[in-house]
């Protein structure tokens, strides 16, 4: 079936952001009855059926305050740092491949590009913690900086074992190597790489760390530097910051589905659809609440030596081991 | 692309932007008095930059652009900015000598710019080629490991000794332990 | 090249900033204001500021008859409740020499205990939110409801009790109580279990606790801190040991230590105590004498002249209370001695050369009620 | 070399057993009272703001004023008044207010009381716009409101 | 001039390249602090990429010749800057300052 291209690009634009802002207005809902259900309460139930309407009246809430843009702040910055966390994540589920069909847009490196723009991130949340002047922001901005910049490392190199293993930087073509079976997704390409699930928990543990989710919530670290870097935002300044971190949950949990647990395919190499990608990443999506509600927040250099003393040691090493592999076994 | 309505009007406008974003970034990287905002022009400067690649049939490059220069050096300046002064001192009353540095750097970057873009706009060029392959991420990873595996080698060499002047460097002056 | 960047003689500006801890601020617990001076994220140097809450409670205790400082007691440290009112009325009892029956004893004891458990569940859900773990706190809360639960049932309210009377109590256990206080106990064992599971031996929390915020005996010595603090640091100091009273000394019960000194030993105490306070719960139950709740006593007190001191040990450590008697309906004074006023005064101490994520740990392994220190 | 190996796998176990712990309360039932629409009763001994008790023969308080509870109160917050009706021995209460601002439900005034004239209410959800609604609570026109016997 | 083929002219990429080389070499002599300089320099390795690549593009036979050049450049650029910000910070902490015309102690 040949879509005209305008048509194409327009729905897949659409698509995209109606995605990333359902997800990220019902995430809120699915984290808080989850908290909710872990910690033995009922959550929200108030607006519609089972709190469902609650997104829609948060946002409402949001929107209604007033923005205050503290004086001392540089203005510029501290107005264009919720714009900036919000294109980056939207940006990477521009080449994410959905299932084989529903790609909104298949290039040749797509790979590259989920990190060239997942490393924008970082930028924005920095700004905002600089340009609010506060102690607290600063302290949490610097933090979430070198938190950034340490766990970008064992994450790409996890990432190159998988590149090596599957010979591509196209989404889709990574995904279509997994076909097949649980059996030959990466997680379990044991014959390429023992250590493959190390990688994947490495990958996950990356994950955490780079979407700033707890037990590495540096950049808001509640109980130690009031809100961290959004200690000066209100309203919907704020609100944007919440979306972009669930829109980054997605983009990530589907990245970890697309590299390690076989997109779209299904795990018995039957029926393979978009339905299993979301079955995967929601699954994700749910561990990743999970350990949220479970874990505390681990201290800042606990975290840095996570990274450069287990993760990235590890990380280095199962690389080597893949390629000793490789070059051993050849394909 | 031929389906698309309007589509070279739309890729004009769009590389148009690109070179806005680029000269404005690198303006804003320049002009500012703000450390943080030079920084943010020079991430500016860089997605416009990263846009020219694509159009210069290389997205490869483009996204290395964005990753090395957004997400490691402007991240690690911004890092350095946060350890050391923030902001520049503002310039004093313009006294004879500091205007005089000024008209210099503008004659000498004025002269910088047109001699330049003479050389570009004038210059003997043969005739570009106008439909080229790009070349793709496969050819880049053979080139690197056969004709330029001496330079490739010398860049982690570089790399490796940079690494660790970095480090001797800034453990040299802590004195926390 | 190397040596001339060296900086440890360096002549600039020392860079450091003050920040502004509270008095709102979401890990001081209330009202409780520390001005930090930072180095980065290293505090070298620490100011509390208390007072935000005083409330004067010594003197109000100095303007009222002996019976109507009562409600008082229990706002003071509205945790251990049960445990400041014992205070008081013994002194006070001690001051008039009244007899106080033995059953009337053992349910102070078995309350004041319960009390001790509603107190260490709230500190470990609070602590475990100082360290980011929310959920923690609302399983303990599960728990300390059906104490409280409890305890509403047998006095009307369920943090200010305000329970006990001069002579005895306001009245008499049921067996309601009794048995309900015997499920909870069977019930909260396996809890505790489920606990320790859960965040003793998480991972994070060990490396969150362990080797961080060493309050050592010398310290605690020197500014007074007692309780958990003090056991902490491989004291086995326990007013309920060290000073009898009521029927303690008939109890089996061990004064758990630990002698890190450490965030994980004042853990690993009051995680015992609970253990302990348990033990205890069970004899007073299995040993619960029949009779009277409640002593004669004349309807207006007037202790003979004099100076009555009397101490218990609360959650947090050793409360004490002096009166000074002049004969007359209204006491000449009150003196309240808390522990959590000389708990916190270590931290100025222990936290220099700390990072801030650690010294609010240490903050909340102190186990804080700003009431308590202001009083 | 062993033992920071042992630890990454222990600390990693510990994790998994704390999420296997979570996750088992997932599936419990919810321990919350959902307020407005469930409430709570109140057990027999707990102490609200108190209460003339109504006495079933007269329909009226046994309260005498003898201010007794005035007197005990550590808050001074309450105020009696009584008269002595003709033909009647003891003076009967006309007027008491609680100020329940001030008042710290110590139960003071409920155990000094003579003639177990008074009682604690049950009601523990009390809102209201204005102060002045407890600021002075009229006790006795509380009574005559009340319906229960 | 027809805008339409702009992204197809050379020399529209090497205009843009002289000027921000050229607004680099302002940047170098006007800007007061080292990273300021630092940043400024990097905009002059941006303009030399630049060229780089638009004359691979246009120029030249085999297209992955300036792409490996330009890997090759953004590799030093960020080995400098690596480099560049830890002696800053360390002149920072020497001199609590990083105004270049206070570090004027080897001037003599």
């Amino acid at each position: 079936m040949i879509i005209p291209e305008p048509f194409r690009l327009l729905t897949s634009l659409l698509a995209v952001a109606g995605f990333i802002g359902a997800n990220a207005a019902y995430l809120v809902w699915v984290e808080r009855k989850a908290a909710a259900w872990f910690q033995r309460r009922a959550g929200p139930t108030e607006v519609g059926w089972g709190g469902l309407l609650q997104p829609l009246a948060d946002a409402i809430k949001l929107m209604s305050k007033q923005i205050i843009v503290p004086p001392g702040t540089d203005r510029l910055l501290f107005c264009l740092a919720p714009v900036l966390i919000m294109v980056p994540a939207a940006m990477c589920f521009a080449v994410l491949p959905f299932s084989a069909a529903l790609v909104p847009r298949d290039i040749n490196v797509s790979l590259l590009m989920v990190f060239a723009f997942g490393s924008l991130n970082v930028i924005a949340v920095m700004l905002a913690g600089w340009s609010s002047r506060n102690k607290y922001a600063i302290i949490s901005a610097a933090r979430v900086v070198s938190q950034n910049v340490a766990y970008e490392i064992p994450m790409l190199l996890v990432v190159i074992t998988v590149l090596m293993v599957s010979r591509t930087m196209n989404l889709t073509e990574i995904v279509a190597k997994q076909a097949g079976g649980f059996w030959h997704w990466n997680v379990f390409n044991l014959a390429a790489n023992p250590l493959m699930p190390v990688t994947f928990v490495i990958f996950f543990i990356c994950m955490l760390a780079e979407t700033n989710r707890a037990p590495f919530d540096m950049a808001e670290a509640e109980s130690e530097l009031v809100a961290g870097v959004f200690t000066e935002y209100a309203g919907m300044g704020f609100g944007v910051f919440f979306m972009a971190e669930y829109a980054n949950i997605v983009a990530g949990c589907a990245m970890a589905t697309i590299l390690f647990l076989g997109g779209w395919h299904s795990p018995i190499g039957l029926w393979p659809g978009v339905w299993w990608f979301l079955l995967k990443m929601y699954f994700l999506i749910f561990t990743v609440i999970w350990v949220r509600w479970t874990f505390p927040r681990t201290q800042f250099y606990g975290l840095l030596n996570l990274s450069w003393k287990i993760l990235i040691p590890l990380s280095l090493f199962t690389l080597v081991l893949t390629s000793g592999l490789l070059k051993i076994f050849g394909r | 692309m031929s389906a698309f309505p309007a589509a070279d009007r739309l890729v004009a406008g769009i590389f148009l932007l690109f070179v806005a974003t680029t000269v404005a970034g690198s303006v804003l990287a320049v002009f500012t008095t703000r450390i943080i905002r030079s920084v943010c022009g020079l991430a500016l400067a860089s997605i416009g930059l990263a846009g020219l690649y694509y159009f210069l049939h290389s997205p490869f490059l483009a996204l290395m652009e964005i990753l090395i220069y957004i997400g490691a050096v402007c991240v690690t300046i911004i890092f350095a900015v946060m350890l050391a002064e923030p902001d520049e001192p503002r310039p004093d009353k313009p006294t004879g000598r500091s205007i005089l540095w000024w008209l210099g750097a503008i004659v000498v970057s004025g002269a910088i710019f047109w001699s330049v873009a003479r050389l570009g706009l004038m210059g003997n060029w043969p005739t570009p080629a106008i439909d080229r392959k790009d070349g793709s991420v496969h050819d880049i990873g053979v080139a690197l490991l056969t004709t330029y595996s001496l330079a490739f080698e010398v860049i982690s060499l570089v790399l490796m000794v940079a690494i660790l002047g970095a480090v001797a460097i800034a453990r040299s002056g802590r004195h926390h332990e | 090249m190397l040596k001339v960047l060296d900086t440890s003689h360096s002549t600039g500006p020392q860079e450091t900033f003050v920040l502004n801890l509270g008095p709102q601020h979401p890990a001081t617990h209330g009202v409780l204001r520390v001005k930090l001076t930072m180095d980065g994220e290293f505090i070298t140097n620490a100011e509390i500021v208390c007072g935000y809450i005083h409330r004067e409670h010594e003197k109000m205790g100095e303007n009222r008859k002996w019976d109507q400082f009562l409600p008082n007691t229990s706002r003071i440290d509205y945790l251990s409740a049960m445990m400041y009112t014992h205070a008081y009325v013994a002194v006070v009892e001690k001051a008039a020499g009244i007899q106080v029956p033995r059953r009337a004893e053992y349910v102070r004891v078995l309350t004041s205990e319960m009390n001790r458990i509603t107190s260490h569940l709230l500190w470990w859900g609070a602590f475990l939110i100082d360290l980011g773990g929310l959920t923690p706190m609302l399983y303990a809360f599960d728990d300390r409801e059906m104490v409280l639960d409890l305890l509403e049932a047998l006095t009307g309210a369920r943090l200010t009790f305000c329970y006990y009377r001069f002579g005895g109590l306001c009245d008499d256990v049921t067996d309601d109580f009794l048995t309900g206080t015997r499920k909870f106990v069977k019930h909260f064992r396996p809890r505790l279990k489920i606990f320790r599971r859960l965040v003793t031996d998480n991972i994070i929390v060990r490396k969150r606790l362990e080797d961080l915020g060493h309050v050592p005996a010398e310290m605690c010595r020197k500014y007074g801190a007692t309780g958990p603090m003090i056991r902490g640091a491989g004291v086995a100091y326990d007013v309920r040991r060290a000073e009898p009273y009521s029927v303690y000394p008939e109890l089996e019960f061990d004064i758990p230590t630990q002698p890190a000194g450490d965030n994980m030993a004042r853990y690993l105490v009051r995680m015992a105590e609970m253990e302990q306070s348990l033990r205890i719960i069970e004899q007073t139950l299995d040993k619960m004498p029949d009779g009277p709740f409640m002593a004669k006593v004349p309807r207006i007190l007037r202790p003979p002249a004099g100076d009555y001191v009397f101490a218990v040990e609360s959650a947090r450590g050793r409360f004490e209370v002096r009166v000074v008697s002049s004969g007359k309906e209204i006491p000449h004074r009150v003196r309240l001695r808390s522990p959590c006023f000389c708990n916190l005064s270590v931290f100025e101490e222990a936290c220099r050369g700390m990072l801030l994520a650690d010294a609010l740990a240490l903050m909340g392994s102190i186990d804080l009620v700003i009431p308590d220190i202001d009083r | 070399m062993k033992a920071p190996f042992n630890e990454v796998i222990s600390g990693f176990v510990s994790l998994l057993t704390g999420m296997g712990i979570t996750l088992g309360q997932l599936f419990r039932p919810i321990v919350t009272v959902q307020y407005p629409h469930q409430t709570l009763t109140m057990p027999k001994r707990f102490r609200g703001h108190i209460l003339l008790k109504k006495e079933p023969t007269t329909g009226k308080s046994t309260c005498v004023a003898c201010d007794l509870c005035v007197k005990a109160c550590p808050s001074d917050c309450i105020l009696v008044e009584g008269e002595k009706k003709p033909g009647e021995k003891r003076k009967s209460v006309t007027l008491f207010e609680l100020d329940y601002t001030k008042c710290s439900l110590c139960g003071a005034c409920v155990e000094v009381c003579p003639v177990d004239a008074l009682e604690y209410s049950r009601a523990y959800n009390l809102a209201s716009t204005s102060k002045q609604e407890y600021k002075v609570m009229d006790l006795v026109k509380r009574l005559e409101d009340s319906k229960h016997p | 001039m027809n805008l339409l083929h702009l992204q197809e002219r050379p020399a529209v990429y090497l205009v843009v390249a002289a000027s921000m080389l050229a607004l680099g070499v302002y940047g170098m002599i006007r800007r007061r602090t080292l990273i300021g300089m630092l940043i400024a320099g990097e905009i002059i390795f941006s303009a030399a990429m630049l060229n780089l690549m638009a004359v691979n593009r246009f120029f030249v036979s085999d297209p992955s010749v300036g792409q490996i050049f330009v890997l090759f450049i953004m590799g030093l650029a960020a080995a400098e800057v690596a480099i560049a910000l830890s002696i800053i910070i360390a002149v920072y902490r020497n001199y609590r300052s990083i105004a270049s015309a206070e570090l004027s102690e080897l001037s003599g």
